[in-house]
């Protein structure tokens, strides 16, 4: 199959979706439950040229990027460490198990009282996406393949190169899905907690009037950048991945 | 052909009437009918909820999980606007409930506000509206407007002492003053709004809402209600010691303690529909000049009242 | 100096595989272990090569010794080159310029030199053993373990990776303790032969051979005694 | 170490994090922001002798289950049937992934005013979980050594029997370690719905008014209900693989 | 039937391994394959076990066949024990008594009965090896392909294992296709030898041997003059 024919019937399959819900929604008939694309489409195109469009998009992107990398860097740096040294790990387990099963809700409650709202998204980020990478960094240890490090000790390779020619190299496919899901799921967190704080500028903030506001249709037109953005991030991400791995199966 | 005989509709089949209200003060005329469960007729069963969140009630009037509902005004007017006229006014229950609190000793009247710095809670809400207003009549420029998300923000910054002056709405108010001494209430802002506008001029911020169909098939049942909500309405101003105590069993407020207090400033009123009209469009065009989507893009027209 | 161990004590389990074993390996010669599948010859040298623990016992001689191992498979780096793989274990070893000279002068002898920059998924089984081959001549070691390394080679390649071994060998001799079931290959490397078998492994047998190992010819009648007669010890 | 002595060193680590709660606590002297954990214990007894306490977890429970249930067992059917059809994967990738990025909060907005708010939270659990044990499934299939599966065509092994003996197994750690995040995460979601939702008898209901009546210290306590039970959870589910994967690793 | 293979074309991206290939492996014959590692027999023997993909060309022969293969590695699934491995390609063939026995049997004759329930980490190499023998042996097929079956087995037990190897043959032939790189093997099994040399692959050399099997002595004056035959060819 030639490339252009898989890119065709994909986009077939997205319409499958897309006329679906066009059939739904004109069979229902009622626009505060379910606009129709068509509608959704214009609401998108009458919400892109508001002034505060592209300006909200930034802060709330800037929020997101801003918790991701902090979770990322600190998630690895830790990670390796809590690998091999058991006493840090043992440490920050009960920690990481927590804040993994603290609802976000009571997070985002409990943190709108202590800080300015602009910076909250940002902790809920770090707080949602730390504990996934630190934990997938943990297990990508954990999976390694012990026979090669066997094979590495007996020839004296130093610690730093079998760090960075077998244990990264082992744990990367775990760095690359943890990032993933955490992508996802931070900026779907970030956005639940903007709609919480409102912020000034904030695609939280908007969701969060055409909810009040009743704006059914506006609120797809926001959700649905939401998506747009994602399947952004995750195709540019994956495409990163992909230069930095030339090379690596 | 395969014609099934439709059964003809029994009379004695159930309806079942859902009425839900809020915490808080547009809930508390709601008590002596919580406490009755007055009958409304053979076969008329009303199930009665109180819900947290304006929000959830509107979602629960959208799918149907409620008939009659008390919501915000400005609430009223966007379920209407965006549902085709689905919804309709039925009373208004609330007066303004909104106080500026203090812990300072300087604040006595509205100028003093200039050159302070106030709490005021989320951006864009009504009060936030009915504030501005109040101090552009009154030239107040200078005066730093810090805005907090959700009441229960700023009320904890108020109670821990973190911040001396807000503009809060019952029941927090009562809330705040009880929890910590300090604390009093330095405005009525709806006295304010009378000041500007005229003695006969009131804030209508909370009112009954009914499914419209629901009414359409049932006008006797939402006829009977509308009697006995404003008996309820009544006693409940009128016997505020009593009420509290049902207020509290019903967890509309968590004390009666607060309850006592809260009751006599929440202005809870009865104001049939049709006298409601007048004082609402008025109202609507208030919101409408800081924002049209505050009331759903455009002032109902007359079908909004029942 | 060479490796002795003793009183080794080692179990999987309920198994138990050395009880009370002592062996010496002489310093640098060409030590050979012969015996049964699966009777401990690769625990053996797990064990000295520090990768394995054992229950009780004594291994002296390890002191500030560099260590190559050709392990039983061939334990290649799947993310790596064939060049990068054995760049990777000289590394702290000698600077770039020296281990580029290494790497293509031991891909030669396993006449590799053209493959490498393939991956290990793109290589024969064979090619993957020499890969391995190539990485434990070329590491600067005084002790070779070597666990069955000439498997899966076709014979003339085997026989001069074979003659090379040796010169290499004879040039900077190091202690080497190496598995095989081949007993032509033995006898033509080995300065001793330890035959092992029964469980827990007990030595069956020691022999020495004297003769230089490039003048060795299997066809003559010592080493076709020699063949016979550890045939019917194994 | 013996079993014991590990079992202290948890302790103590826990303990760590703790008497850390309390010294903030104690130094930020603000009971509404941060209470002490002692207060937060106190709290805790409070709520457990209110009479819907036992009810209102007896319900997230089921609708959290019962989301995962779902979940669970469509995520693995039709996780099966995508990954070995192409059709079947290309129509329901996109349909997936849209659903991963849709961010909660949306989806909670949009389905609160379609269903019944008892049935919400069953509904975004499933939407939460269901995206992630479907990609573990796939992920898991694409992961099993090809090599085996030739072993097994070339004997003419029934497809029964190779799903059985070698995509299964496989895919087993896969679904474990999917089944974890989604158990935390779903029981996460499902409480944040049930804040917004707020159904009769339900812990977020709870929480919710915890925070209208700013009663910081049973929203901790509420809070420390849901990890405590998560705890639980996982100790639980862990147990049952562990009884389930004897004799596989 | 036997099974031909025309005009076979096979790259992997650069690298041409197989250009207008024929060969032809006669039915119940042993067909030996001999050659230089990575010229090209594994890729032959996955592409006639439908494996491996190929760019063009025809194979003749293996409609309604059973095919066993021992495997270059010995591809045993970790989590099913010694046992179960071979159980699990015979599931299909047998009832459930009929496969505990033939299973039994061939662990036997690989001397592996009492590791019958042990997990594959925890088996030597060449056990590992042995396991995948047995289950080659014990399923049904008329066709069999070996890639290097015997190493990593000791000499007693390889002798073994051949002769018993040669008795199931001799009671039910079937087509088999052997690649080894030890010479003395392909003598004592082979009915066919092709060597195999070049890149492209070329068929230097097709051999018949007709002796009976059970009978060569590679001793004789015959064997050894077409032993050193072919090593001068390889
Ligand atoms: N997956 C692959 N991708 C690219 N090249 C490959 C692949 N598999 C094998 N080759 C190449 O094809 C050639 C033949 O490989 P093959 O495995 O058939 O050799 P072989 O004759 O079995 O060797 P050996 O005796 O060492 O096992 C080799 O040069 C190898 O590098
Ligand atoms: N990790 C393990 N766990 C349990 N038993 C093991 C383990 N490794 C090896 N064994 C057992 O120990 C014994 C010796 O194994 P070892 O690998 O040392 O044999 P070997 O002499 O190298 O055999 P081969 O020539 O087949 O490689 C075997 O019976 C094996 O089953
Ligand atoms: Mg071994
Ligand atoms: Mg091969």
């Amino acid at each position: 199959m030639r490339a252009s024919t898989i890119k065709l019937k994909k986009i077939i399959y997205i319409l499958f979706w897309i006329i679906l819900w066009q059939i739904i929604a004109v069979g229902l008939n009622r626009e505060v439950y379910l606009p129709t694309p068509i509608n959704t489409i214009k609401a998108l195109f009458n919400i892109v040229q508001t002034k505060g469009f592209f300006m909200s998009i930034f802060y709330t992107l800037l929020r997101v990027f801003t918790g991701f990398l902090i979770s990322f860097i600190l998630g690895i740096i830790i990670g390796l460490f809590s690998s091999f040294n058991r006493h840090i790990y043992d440490l920050l387990n009960p920690l990481v198990i927590s804040i993994k099963s603290t609802p976000v809700i009571s997070i985002i409650i409990i943190f709108l009282s202590w800080f300015k709202s602009g910076i909250v998204p940002i902790i809920i980020t770090f707080l949602m996406c730390f504990p996934i990478i630190w934990t997938n960094v943990v297990e990508g240890v954990k999976s390694t393949d012990k026979s090669l490090v066997d094979m590495a000790k007996v020839y004296k390779v130093s610690k730093y190169n079998i760090l960075k020619h077998i244990y990264l190299p082992s744990i990367l496919p775990y760095i690359v899905s943890g990032s993933l899901t955490t992508l996802g799921l931070g900026w779907k967190v970030a956005v639940a907690a903007e709609v919480l704080s409102q912020p000034n500028y904030s695609i939280g903030a908007h969701l969060y009037d055409s909810k009040i506001y009743l704006e059914t249709e506006s609120l797809f037109a926001w959700t649905l950048v939401v998506i747009i953005l994602s399947f952004i991030f995750e195709y540019f991400f994956k495409y990163i991945i992909k230069l930095k791995m030339k090379g690596r199966i | 052909g395969c014609t099934k005989e439709v059964e003809p509709k029994v009379e004695t089949e159930k309806i079942n009437v859902n009425v839900a209200s809020l915490k808080g003060p547009t809930g508390m005329g709601m008590v002596r009918l919580l406490e009755d469960k007055p009958n409304f007729g053979e076969n008329i069963e009303v199930n009665y909820s109180i819900e947290s969140a304006p929000d959830l009630l509107k979602s629960k009037l959208l799918n149907k999980e409620i008939d009659i509902a008390a919501l915000p005004t400005n609430l009223a007017s966007i379920m209407y606007n965006k549902t085709e006229g689905s919804y309709q006014l039925g009373a208004v229950n609330t007066l303004g409930v909104l106080y500026v609190v203090t812990s300072r000793d300087d604040i006595k009247s509205i100028n003093d506000l200039n050159d302070k710095e106030i709490g005021v809670s989320s951006k864009g809400s009504v009060p936030d509206f009915i504030f501005n207003y109040i101090l552009n009549k009154n030239n107040i420029e200078n005066i730093n407007i810090n805005y907090i998300v959700e009441h229960g923000n700023l009320a904890k910054q108020l109670i821990s002492g973190d911040r001396d002056l807000a503009l809060l709405p019952q029941p927090f108010v009562t809330m705040v003053t009880m929890k910590n001494k300090n604390l009093k209430i330095a405005m009525d802002i709806q006295e304010e709004f009378r000041n500007i506008e005229g003695q006969d001029r009131h804030i209508p911020m909370g009112c009954i809402v009914i499914r419209k169909e629901f009414a359409q098939n049932h006008p006797q049942v939402v006829e009977q209600f509308l009697k006995e909500y404003e008996n309820s309405i009544k006693w409940t101003s009128e016997n505020v010691v009593e009420a509290s105590k049902l207020i509290e069993k019903f967890e509309i407020l968590p004390s009666a303690k607060m309850a006592e207090l809260a009751i006599p400033k929440s202005n809870l009123v009865y104001i049939d529909s049709k006298d409601s009209k007048d004082m609402l469009d008025k109202f609507y065009e208030l919101l409408m000049n800081f924002n049209p989507k505050s009331i759903g893009g455009k002032i109902p027209d007359e079908s909004f009242y029942y | 100096m060479s490796i002795s161990i003793k009183n080794l004590n080692k179990s999987y389990d309920d198994l138990k595989v050395y009880k009370d074993f002592n062996i010496k390996f002489e310093k640098n010669k060409i030590n050979t272990l012969l015996g049964p599948s699966g009777c401990g010859k690769t625990t053996l040298i797990n064990i000295i090569a520090g990768l394995s623990k054992y229950d009780s016992g004594h291994i002296e001689g390890l002191d500030f010794r560099n260590i190559s191992y050709i392990f039983q498979e061939p334990r290649l780096i799947p993310w790596l080159s064939v060049y990068d793989n054995i760049d990777f274990v000289l590394k702290g070893q000698f600077e770039q310029k020296k281990r580029d000279q290494i790497i293509r002068s031991h891909l030669e002898l396993v006449n590799l030199h053209e493959f490498k920059d393939y991956y290990p998924e793109n290589l024969s089984g064979g090619m993957k053993q020499r890969v391995s081959i190539a990485r434990a001549f070329s590491y600067p070691s005084n002790i070779l373990l070597m666990d069955e390394p000439f498997k899966g080679l076709d014979m003339s390649l085997k026989q001069d990776i074979i003659n090379s071994f040796i010169k290499l060998y004879e040039k900077q001799p190091k202690t080497i303790i190496y598995v095989t079931h081949h007993i032509d290959e033995s006898l033509l490397l080995s300065d001793y032969i330890y035959i092992l078998n029964n469980s827990p492994v007990e030595i069956i047998e020691k022999i020495s051979i004297f003769e230089e190992k490039r003048e060795r010819d299997l066809s003559k009648e010592y080493f076709l005694d020699l063949k016979e007669y550890i045939s019917s010890k194994l």
